[in-house]
């Protein structure tokens, strides 16, 4: 059956990837199964100088779902082309790199070394990082800094550049239209909603940062709405994200407006669910009469919500 | 709780720990990290032991013989002890730190003579003591209760000074306090650390479970590079 | 053990009460156990006229959790006096009532009837309605509207006033803010997080409505940190809501920031909960050490969140 | 499937339903409405018969005997038949809405003559006529399939229309769209519907199960008012 799907420049035999995050830089997950077999693959945040990230825990279970707050650990750009990209550089699959940054000129500089790599073939730019200038508001919450941000990416960047939109806010397709405007060629979403847990035998948050991103089952609806939002007042991409177990949930997904998706937490549950959702995806198009790919997105639901 | 499987035959080492799945379906995200306590390679078993907390091991307790459980592993680096032969050895251990202890020892003492302490909150809390027990002249036992309710009272630390000048090396798996103040006294000899993370993937992938480190980095990542570690090497 | 709680002028024995919209008008609990044995009563929210709501179906169940668009079908405010609160009057037990409209008109008008009513000892005022005039945006997300519409109703009522936050903003700290310095008594913090399920057969949504609220475990560390980070800026009481099942849950929510509790979609899954988290409660405390619900509220974690 | 317990003594009524929890712990926060297929006094048990078609029929059909089920019931109203003698009676069923007509055939047959229409979508899904012809003479039962794989091929109400005359009131139960039709064909005598809708509560307090009414609040609850409502109650 004919998986494949193009997101703009980009073609991918498949429409499964690793979310950001979730899968490091690939090697631990090659000793699972051959990453070839994967739509693509997004590599963990890059910011422009090693971060040891939030002091642990850095993880909590919740119902469904699970909190993070790793605090964007990562080598740093150069870290990260010196000693993780060579690893991916001979796969027969797009990699993906995920941008963030403190500032707009740390976002920039990142984006752009990035850009450089031959072996990355799309940035996705993750605007979900506290904005230290503005005083830690999100770059994601505020259409007008998203936009700037955007605009200033892409004057650097000459690859794909897909903008991971935040779903804590409250006009979510505000959102996409300001980077759309910007000249994003895709969208991401959605990364995770702000949550906390309380530990009531210590009395203090689990997480040592206090909130955490959630993710997981238990973040999927308010995904899938947001997509479908999103889906009426766009053409451009959108990669879903936001709870994927199941091969139905791509269906869900890609009904909703997705073209591709990725999987995030589900990879901690169980380290072959990528694999898995690609052998088995053709019998569930087929179990609901679809014959490719293709189909399922032409099958789209476009009612407008309300 | 004992497994079945095939998985023995990859643990080499002891320390080494199995990520456990709770659950059906996806209410339960994720995996639990739990010790290898003992490994029988005739019946292709391995020994779990486990002090119920939550949810997870709640539901662990809950099966029963026959039932499936979804485990990945053996994961991280356990206690490199190939090379440690004719060595008086201390063993510390606290609390949930205790059962990977067991398969140490019982590797140890193949060819050490073996000190172990082991440290609990109260009486009630005390388990294990037993099987250490069985492995005769060459492991001396000791255990300490935070309140004395049994053994003696006191720290692990309390009775560790006492045989330090005489041990040539520690190992030691307990709470976070506890380790801390293992390595600030056991200065003078070589240590092996294994430390207790949350955990997301228990693969190395989602950088849930680091410790600081004084390597390069600065960071080692517990359920791939450890979570044993030698006490020069992180940062408590 | 003392489980007694005032909100301002407020006095529950318990700090546990049914959430709105999920107890209808208490009759078809009290089939289950004494309706006087609850902290208060919620009820369903009561708009101007009768309102026959959305086209079914109205539910979906998502993991840990379900969307609901009932569409604030009700017999209207003068149908709720006449026909539903005379069951609740003998009752030992506070009544509180929740108010939602179309426009300020609306929900002034709702206000006014229901405080003049002896019956009702406390008003919750649910933002979370589309605002017809301004267009269909809630007035749940502008802090302006919310602020503009909190004044109005404390113009014409004498009642405790609770505003209750939807938690479908870039900041709930805002919100929260504004409606205090409107005049609000204390908040209802959370309503439901806007989500949608898609059915992989039809290919719509499942819900008549394409969007539902979305309610139960999943979204309690949403709640938890919104909570947690309105604590810091207010001394009002704040009512906490979104996922409690469990005893461990009320002291979560405590410790966060709340003083009193309610549970909505857990009395589908038992309608003996509420009853039921009531009769264990106080051992729940003791085994986390506390002698009152006084004491928990005291412990609460003031750890300024990030 | 059979579920032994007390509640037996409380259905009174054919057509009434139990409303089930899925699973243990907070990952199905919703009952599931199952009609009782039949009662047994006698051993207090009572039937439940149900298709697979999620995770919720799922679950319950990986139980096995002496499995604990939690379930609220018999919830609703069910069909109201104790009046009902001597007459020529008209059932018709489609679907998953089959198993509650079995009782109601069985209550209804020591009192009346019943001609039982099971409309399915083919041979495969064709399920419970061997028990509907095991009630003897007074009930004559036939099978249509959408695709005339199995019995006459058509729907239910194109025979339905070949005994309104000779019929004193009709019982229905399935998809919507076959009521819609039941309704609209047979409007000569009386009839009664049993809805299926999405459900919250289950026992009347979340208006999540309502159906546009003739009555004067404009609505009915099909949890509380219903399942079965008299056909000129509701608008379908
Ligand atoms: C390498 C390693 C080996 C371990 N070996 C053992 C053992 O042999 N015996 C034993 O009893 N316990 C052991 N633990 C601790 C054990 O993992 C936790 O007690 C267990 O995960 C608690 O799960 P729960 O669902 O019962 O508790 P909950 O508190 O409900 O768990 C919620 C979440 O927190 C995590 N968590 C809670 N406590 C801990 C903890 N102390 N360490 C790591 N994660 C935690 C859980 O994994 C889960 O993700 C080990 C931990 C690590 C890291
Ligand atoms: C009064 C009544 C009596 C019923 N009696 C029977 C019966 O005897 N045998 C039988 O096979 N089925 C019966 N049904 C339908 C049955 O309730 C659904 O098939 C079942 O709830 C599906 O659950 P699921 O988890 O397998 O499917 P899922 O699709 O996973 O369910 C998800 C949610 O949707 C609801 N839902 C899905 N389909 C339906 C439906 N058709 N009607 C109501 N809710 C639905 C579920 O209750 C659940 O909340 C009855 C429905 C009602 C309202
Ligand atoms: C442990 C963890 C780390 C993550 N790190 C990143 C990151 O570095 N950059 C990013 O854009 N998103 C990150 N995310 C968000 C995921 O990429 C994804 O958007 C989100 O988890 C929702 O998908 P899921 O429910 O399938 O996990 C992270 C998520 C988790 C759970
Ligand atoms: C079926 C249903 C109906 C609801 N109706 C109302 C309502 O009328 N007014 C209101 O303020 N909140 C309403 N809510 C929101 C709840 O009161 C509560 O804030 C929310 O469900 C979170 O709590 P929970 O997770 O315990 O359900 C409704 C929720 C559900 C599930
Ligand atoms: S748990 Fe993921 S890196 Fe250790
Ligand atoms: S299901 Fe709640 S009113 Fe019917």
């Amino acid at each position: 059956m004919k998986l494949n799907v193009n997101l703009g420049e980009l073609s991918l035999k498949n429409p499964v990837m690793p979310a950001s995050g979730c899968f490091g830089f690939g090697k631990e997950f090659s000793e699972f199964y051959d990453l070839n077999q994967l739509g693509a693959i997004v590599i963990k945040a890059a910011t422009g100088e090693p971060r040891y990230g939030n002091e642990t825990p850095r993880v909590a279970e919740t119902a469904a779902g699970m909190l993070n707050a790793i605090g964007l650990q990562n080598p740093g750009v150069d870290g990260i082309i010196e000693r993780e990209l060579p690893f991916l550089e001979s796969l027969d699959t797009p990699v993906i790199a995920n941008v963030a940054g403190s500032t707009i000129e740390e976002y920039v500089m990142v984006a752009e070394k990035l850009s450089n790599v031959s072996t990355i073939e799309a940035i996705e730019l993750n605007i979900s990082c506290p904005n230290v200038k503005e005083g830690g508001i999100q770059f994601g919450t505020d259409p007008e800094v998203a936009q700037e941000l955007t605009k200033e990416i892409k004057r650097v960047s000459g690859k794909p550049l897909f903008v991971k939109l935040s779903p804590n806010v409250a006009d979510i397709v505000g959102m996409a239209k300001a980077v759309e405007h910007a000249g994003a060629d895709g969208l991401s979403m959605i990364n995770t909603l702000t949550g906390m847990r309380i530990d009531p035998h210590t009395k203090k948050p689990i997480l040592a940062n206090g909130t955490g991103g959630l993710s997981g089952p238990a973040i999927k609806p308010v995904a899938i709405r947001m997509i479908h939002q999103v889906r009426q007042i766009t053409d451009l991409p959108i990669i879903g994200m936001g709870g994927i177990t199941t091969t139905e949930d791509i269906l869900e997904f890609i009904l909703a407006g997705a073209d591709a998706i990725a999987v995030g937490t589900a990879n901690f549950q169980d380290p072959l669910v990528c694999k898995n959702l690609i052998d088995q995806l053709p019998n569930t198009l087929r179990k609901y009469g679809y014959e490719s790919l293709q189909e399922v997105r032409e099958a789209r639901c476009t009612q407008v919500s309300i | 709780m004992k497994l079945k499987g095939e998985m023995e035959q990859l643990v080499d080492q002891p320390g080494r720990f199995i990520h456990i799945k709770i659950g059906d379906g996806s209410f339960h995200m994720l995996r639990r990290p739990i010790s290898i306590a003992d490994v029988d390679k005739e019946n292709h078993t391995i020994t779990l032991v486990y002090k119920v907390t939550g949810k997870g091991t709640e539901w662990l307790s809950e099966r029963v013989a026959g039932d499936k459980v979804d485990a990945l592993g053996p994961g991280g680096q356990g206690f490199e002890i190939t090379e440690v032969k004719n060595e008086k050895i201390l063993v510390i251990g606290g609390g949930v730190g205790v059962p990977p202890l067991y398969h140490l020892t019982k590797e140890l003492v193949e060819n050490n003579d073996v000190t172990v302490i082991l440290g609990f909150q109260s009486k009630e809390a005390v388990f294990y003591e037993k099987e250490f027990n069985q492995f005769g002249d060459r492991v001396q036992t000791l255990v300490v209760t935070d309140d004395g309710s049994y053994g003696e009272k006191g720290l692990v630390t309390d009775i560790a000074s006492e045989f330090s000048q005489d041990s040539t090396r520690y190992f030691t798996c307990g709470p976070l306090p506890m380790l801390k103040a293992v390595k600030n006294q056991l200065v003078e000899i070589p240590g092996h650390i294994s430390l207790e993370e949350r955990m997301g993937c228990g693969i190395g992938a989602c950088f849930a479970c680091v410790c600081h480190s004084t390597n390069e980095s600065g960071y080692v990542k517990v359920c791939k590079d450890g979570p044993v570690f030698s006490s020069n090497e992180v940062i408590l």
